[in-house]
C-alpha cells in the first residue's frame, strides 16, 4: 500500500450513471491486477474504494458508478482536481492459475477490474474469452475495450436488449482452464455454482479502512477468517463460504 | 525545537509523547508498521483480546456519519493464547516499547483470567480493562455502565496483577463520574475514555438498520466534544491519571484533550482514514506547541499552568 | 409529484408535512416569517418557555464542534405571561397553524402552571414538555435523567391539559428506554428527542472551557446517528409516537429518521446555519421520496411497509 | 437580511494576518454602514461573521483578520471561490446623529467598518476625523484608504514605532461632534472612559447564527437584553453595561 496524491485528468460519464476517471500519480503501490484504491472526499469521512480498471506508471484509471452522494460528488469533480488515494489495496487474481485459455466473468461495475487482467494475460500469451453481464443495452460498457485487447466477448443483458438475453451463466463455453470473476454476489454465487473449472471471485464489502485495520470487512472462509480488503477481495472457489 | 518536550509520565513509565493508537483501530501493529516505524509512538493499545478467539459481529460493520463513523466489529481477536504465543512475538520483532494490554471479557471471571495472563508478559507496560464495549451485548447495555461492576471486577483483577491498570468506560451512561469513581475505589490506576457513543442508521432503501447488529459505536471528529466533557468531568473528580480519547485528529485536538485533564492521548478512528494519522500528529506536536507557546506537555495537563 | 403525499396525523392533528423547525433555534418565528412563509411548515416549537423571564447564561454560550456546534443559551426567555400577552399574538399575525409549544420548568409546579396557562392559549396545538435541558443546572444532570421524575411530572401536567402532551428526552442517560417508558406510563401523548449531547470545548489560548458555564449541549450532524439508535430504541419499546430530532439537515435524514421509528422529525441546528433549511427540506421532500420510490410518508414510519 | 453567492475577485494580504478580500454578489441586503456579513465555509459548521469594509451595487470588500483555521481557510481561497454568505446582518451606525465633525475610532480590524461610514459621512459633507490604532507599525493598514476619502486620520502605535505612540485614547481631539468606534473590548472601554461627548460602540461576540435565532450573542444593556449580531452589533453609548 503506498499513499499518494493523484490529479483528475479525465472523469467522463460511459453511461448513465457509470464514469470513467483517469488519474495522474505515483502508481508503483499497484503490484496486482485486482487491487482497489482507496479515496478520500472531501465532506465524506470514510474513504470510497474503487476497484482498479487499468494503471501503468503514473496513470490509473478507474470506472465507477455512482450509488450515494460520495461517488455523485466524485462524478462532478473537474480536471485538475487532486484526491488522496491510497492505492495497491487488497491481494488480487493469481495470474498464475489462469492456464492457456482462460475465462473473465464480469457483471455490472464488476466488469473494471477484469479489465486490466484481461490485459495481463493477453499479454502473457493466454487465450481469453471474457462475459460481461449488464441488465439492459443502456448499461452496457467496455465491450470495445476487451476486444481491442484481442478477447474473445460475449455480452449478456437480462432484458435480451442486446447480445446474448440472460445472465452471464446463460453464456458460459464449453471448456475453459480458468475462471476469474467480480460482480454483484448473486451473479457471483450463480457463476460458483454453474462453473465446473476451479476460479477465483472478487468480493465487495462495506470497509472502514480498507488496509486491514478496522475489521471491518471480515468474513468467514474455509481456510479461516479473512479480511475482504487485506486477504481478499479475490478468493479462490475452494476457500468460499456463503453466508446463509 | 530542541527545548520542546513532549514526554509524559504515563502510570510509572516515560514515554516519549503522550500519542497511543487506540485499541482496535491499529491491530497488534503489523498493518502499520509497514508504513512507518512505529517506535516513534508513546505506545499502542492493542486488538481487543478475550479468552476465547472470536468473529465478532456479522457483517456490515460498519456505516459512515457526519464526521464519523460507527462500527459493530465485536472484538474479533484470536483469543488471548494465540494473542501470548503468535501476536506478542510477532509484534516484538517490530515494536520494542511497553505495549498496552486491551483486555476485555463477558463475565468477572473472564476478566480476571485474561488479566492475570496477559500481567505475565514482559512487553505488555499498562493492562487497559474494557468494560465498556457497546457492541457485546447485542446492542444492549454494556457491563460497565454498572458503578459496581465496575468496582467489583476492578477490586478482583487488580489482586492477580502487578502491572498498572487502566480502566476504559463507556460515554453511554447518565453519570460517567460515578463509574470513574466506582473505578478508582475498586483500585484502578488510570482511566481511559471516551469509548464509542451507541449509534445507528438506516438504509433508506430498505428501511433497515444498516449493521449487522442494528447498532454500533459511533468514532470520529463527532464525538471529540462529548470526550472532552467526560475527560473534564473526570479528571476533576478522581485523583488518577486520565487517558483521553474520541475523535482526536490533530495536534491541536491532543492539546485540547490535554488541557481538559487528560494525561496522554489515544488516537483512533483517525487511523483508519489516515494511516499516517498517528506519525503526523507526532511530528506536529512540537510546531503547534510552539504556536501556543508551550514548551513542556506535562505542564498543561488539566489546562495552562 | 401529484400523488406524492406528505402528510402525518401528529397526535390527531394533521400537518402538511412532518417537518418542525426545533424549539430554541427558530425563536417565535418572526426572524425566518421575513425570509419565507412559515406556513409552510407542518408546525413549529417555539423558543422554551418558562415561568419568570431568563437572560440565560453568561457568554460565550456557542462554540463550533466538527459537524456541529454546542450551545450553553440556558432558555433565555421572556417568561410565560410574556410570551402569552405579546410573542404569541404578534406570531398568530404571521404563522396560522397551530404551533408547539415548549415548556421548561425548574420545578414540578412550575411545569404544572406553565403547562396550565399555555394550554388555554387557542394556537397551541400540542405541549412539547422539555425535562432535558442541559443548560441549566450549571452542567449538572438534568431533571429528566430520573424516570421517576418523568413519571411524576407528566402525571401532574396532564391532570391539568387538555392539549397532546410530547415530553422531550435527553440522550445524556444510560437507558433511554426506561425513561420513554416513565413518560408513557405518567400519560405522555408522545415523545420527542433527542436533546443535545453534553459536550465542552476548550480555548487553546486560556487553557480553558469556551462556554460560560464550561459544558453546553451538542448539536448538528454530528448527533444524527445517536439520535437515530434513540429514536429506534424508543421506538420499538413504547406504543405513543416519536418525534425524531438531532442533527436533521436534509430530506434524506428527515426519511432515516421515520424510518428508525419517528412520526415527525424536528430540525434544529440547521436551521442557524442555514436559515432557509426547512424550506428547503420540505421542498426537496417530494423528489427525496419518489428517488427512494416512496408515495405515503405515513407508510414509512418504522421502516419500509 | 439576504442570502447570496458571491464569487471572490480578489484575495490579498494588507499585513502578516490582515486580508482584504473584494466579492462579486447581490450586495441589495446591505442597508447601513456597520453592519456584518455571515460567509459559510466548506468544511466547518458555523458560518464566519465578518464586518463588512465596503460595499456599492455588486461588489463587497472585507478585511478580515486570519484568527483560527477557518478564516487561515479563507485566506487561502483563490480568486473565483463562490461563497454562500448572509449579508446585511446587524443594525450598524446611525449616522443621523453624527453632526458637523464626527469622529471614528477604530483598533485593529475594528477599523474596517468604518471606512464605509466615513465614506457615507463624508459625501453627505461631514468633517470626519480617523483615529487609527495598531500595536506596531507592522500592523499598520488602511491609513491611505482614509486620507483618500479627505478624512484626518491619526495613526497610533502602542509601541510607538509609527505615529503617535500610545492608544487610541491618548490621540482624542478637543471637540468632535459625535463619535463612531470599533475595536477590541479593552479598547472600547478606554474610549468609553475617556470621551466625553455621545457616541457609539460596535461589538464583538461569538455568534451561533447571526441573525437572531439562537440568542448565542446576547448581552445585558440599560435598554434591555440584546442580541448583538440582530440588536448590535452597535449599541449607543448611554446604553451599554459593562460586564464585570
Amino acid at each position: 500500500m503506498k499513499r499518494s496524491v493523484f490529479e483528475i485528468e479525465k472523469n467522463i460519464p460511459l453511461t448513465k450513471d457509470v464514469f470513467e476517471m483517469v488519474l495522474n500519480g505515483d502508481t508503483s503501490g499497484i503490484t496486482n491486477a485486482g487491487q482497489f484504491v482507496n479515496i478520500l472526499l472531501d465532506g465524506y469521512y470514510l474513504r470510497r474504494p474503487i476497484s482498479v480498471c487499468d494503471y501503468d506508471e503514473g496513470t490509473l484509471t478507474l470506472i465507477y458508478k455512482v450509488v450515494g452522494k460520495g461517488t455523485k460528488a466524485m462524478s462532478e469533480m473537474p480536471v485538475g482536481t487532486n484526491l488522496d488515494l491510497l492505492v495497491g489495496l487488497g491481494n488480487g487474481y493469481d495470474l498464475s492459475k489462469a492456464g492457456d485459455h482462460p475465462l473473465l466473468i464480469g457483471g455490472g461495475v464488476g466488469v473494471p477490474p477484469l479489465y486490466n487482467l484481461a490485459k495481463k494475460l493477453v499479454k502473457e500469451g493466454k487465450k481469453v474469452s471474457v462475459i460481461l453481464g449488464f441488465n439492459k443495452k443502456e448499461e452496457v460498457f467496455a465491450e470495445d475495450s476487451f476486444k481491442k485487447l484481442g478477447c474473445t466477448v460475449t455480452v449478456t443483458t437480462v432484458d435480451g436488449s442486446y447480445g446474448t438475453k440472460g445472465f452471464v451463466t446463460n453464456a458460459l463455453p464449453e471448456s475453459y482452464s480458468y475462471f476469474y470473476t467480480c460482480g454483484p454476489e448473486p451473479m457471483l454465487k450463480a457463476v460458483y455454482n454453474a462453473t465446473t473449472s476451479e476460479g477465483e471471485f472478487s468480493f465487495e464489502r462495506r470497509m472502514g479502512c480498507g488496509f486491514g485495520a478496522c475489521m471491518g470487512c471480515s468474513c468467514k472462509t474455509i481456510t479461516g477468517y479473512k479480511r475482504i480488503c487485506k486477504e481478499g477481495p479475490v478468493l479462490r472457489k475452494e476457500e468460499i463460504l456463503w453466508e446463509k | 525545537m530542541g527545548e520542546i518536550d513532549t514526554k509524559i509520565n504515563l502510570l510509572g513509565i516515560e514515554i516519549d509523547n503522550p500519542i497511543i493508537p487506540a485499541s482496535g483501530t491499529y491491530g497488534f501493529g503489523y498493518e502499520f508498521a509497514e508504513l512507518y516505524d512505529i517506535n516513534m509512538l508513546g505506545t499502542f493499545s492493542f486488538k481487543g483480546t478475550t479468552a476465547e478467539p472470536r468473529f465478532g459481529n456479522p457483517t456490515p460493520r460498519i456505516a459512515e456519519c457526519p464526521a464519523g463513523m460507527i462500527n459493530c466489529i465485536g472484538l474479533q481477536n484470536p483469543g488471548i493464547e494465540k494473542v501470548i504465543s503468535e501476536e506478542l512475538p510477532k509484534l516484538a520483532k517490530v515494536f520494542h516499547k511497553p505495549v498496552m494490554a486491551n483486555i476485555s471479557g463477558f463475565s468477572l471471571e473472564e476478566y480476571v483470567s485474561n488479566c492475570e495472563k496477559i500481567d505475565k508478559v514482559d512487553m505488555v507496560g499498562w493492562i487497559e480493562l474494557n468494560v465498556s464495549c457497546p457492541n457485546v451485548h447485542g446492542g444492549g447495555l454494556a457491563f460497565g455502565t454498572d458503578p459496581d461492576n465496575v468496582r467489583n471486577v476492578v477490586k478482583a483483577v487488580k489482586k492477580v496483577i502487578h502491572k498498572p491498570l487502566i480502566v476504559k468506560l463507556s460515554p453511554n451512561v447518565t453519570d460517567i463520574v460515578a463509574i470513574a469513581k466506582a473505578a478508582e475505589e475498586g483500585g484502578a490506576d488510570g482511566i481511559s475514555l471516551i469509548n464509542s457513543l451507541m449509534g445507528l442508521r438506516i438504509d433508506l432503501k430498505t428501511g433497515e438498520p444498516i449493521l449487522g447488529i442494528k447498532t454500533g459505536g459511533l468514532s470520529g471528529p463527532a464525538v471529540f466534544p462529548v470526550a472532552l466533557r467526560c475527560v473534564y468531568q473526570v479528571a476533576h473528580a478522581v485523583k488518577i491519571p486520565v487517558i483521553g480519547m474520541g475523535g482526536v485528529s490533530s495536534a491541536e485536538d491532543v492539546l485540547e484533550m490535554m488541557m481538559a485533564g487528560a494525561t496522554a492521548v489515544e488516537v483512533g478512528a483517525a487511523n483508519l482514514v489516515n494511516p499516517y494519522a498517528c506519525k503526523e500528529i507526532i511530528e506536529d506536536l512540537p510546531r503547534i506547541m510552539e504556536k501556543y507557546g508551550l514548551k513542556s506537555l506535562k505542564e498543561i495537563i488539566g489546562g495552562r499552568k
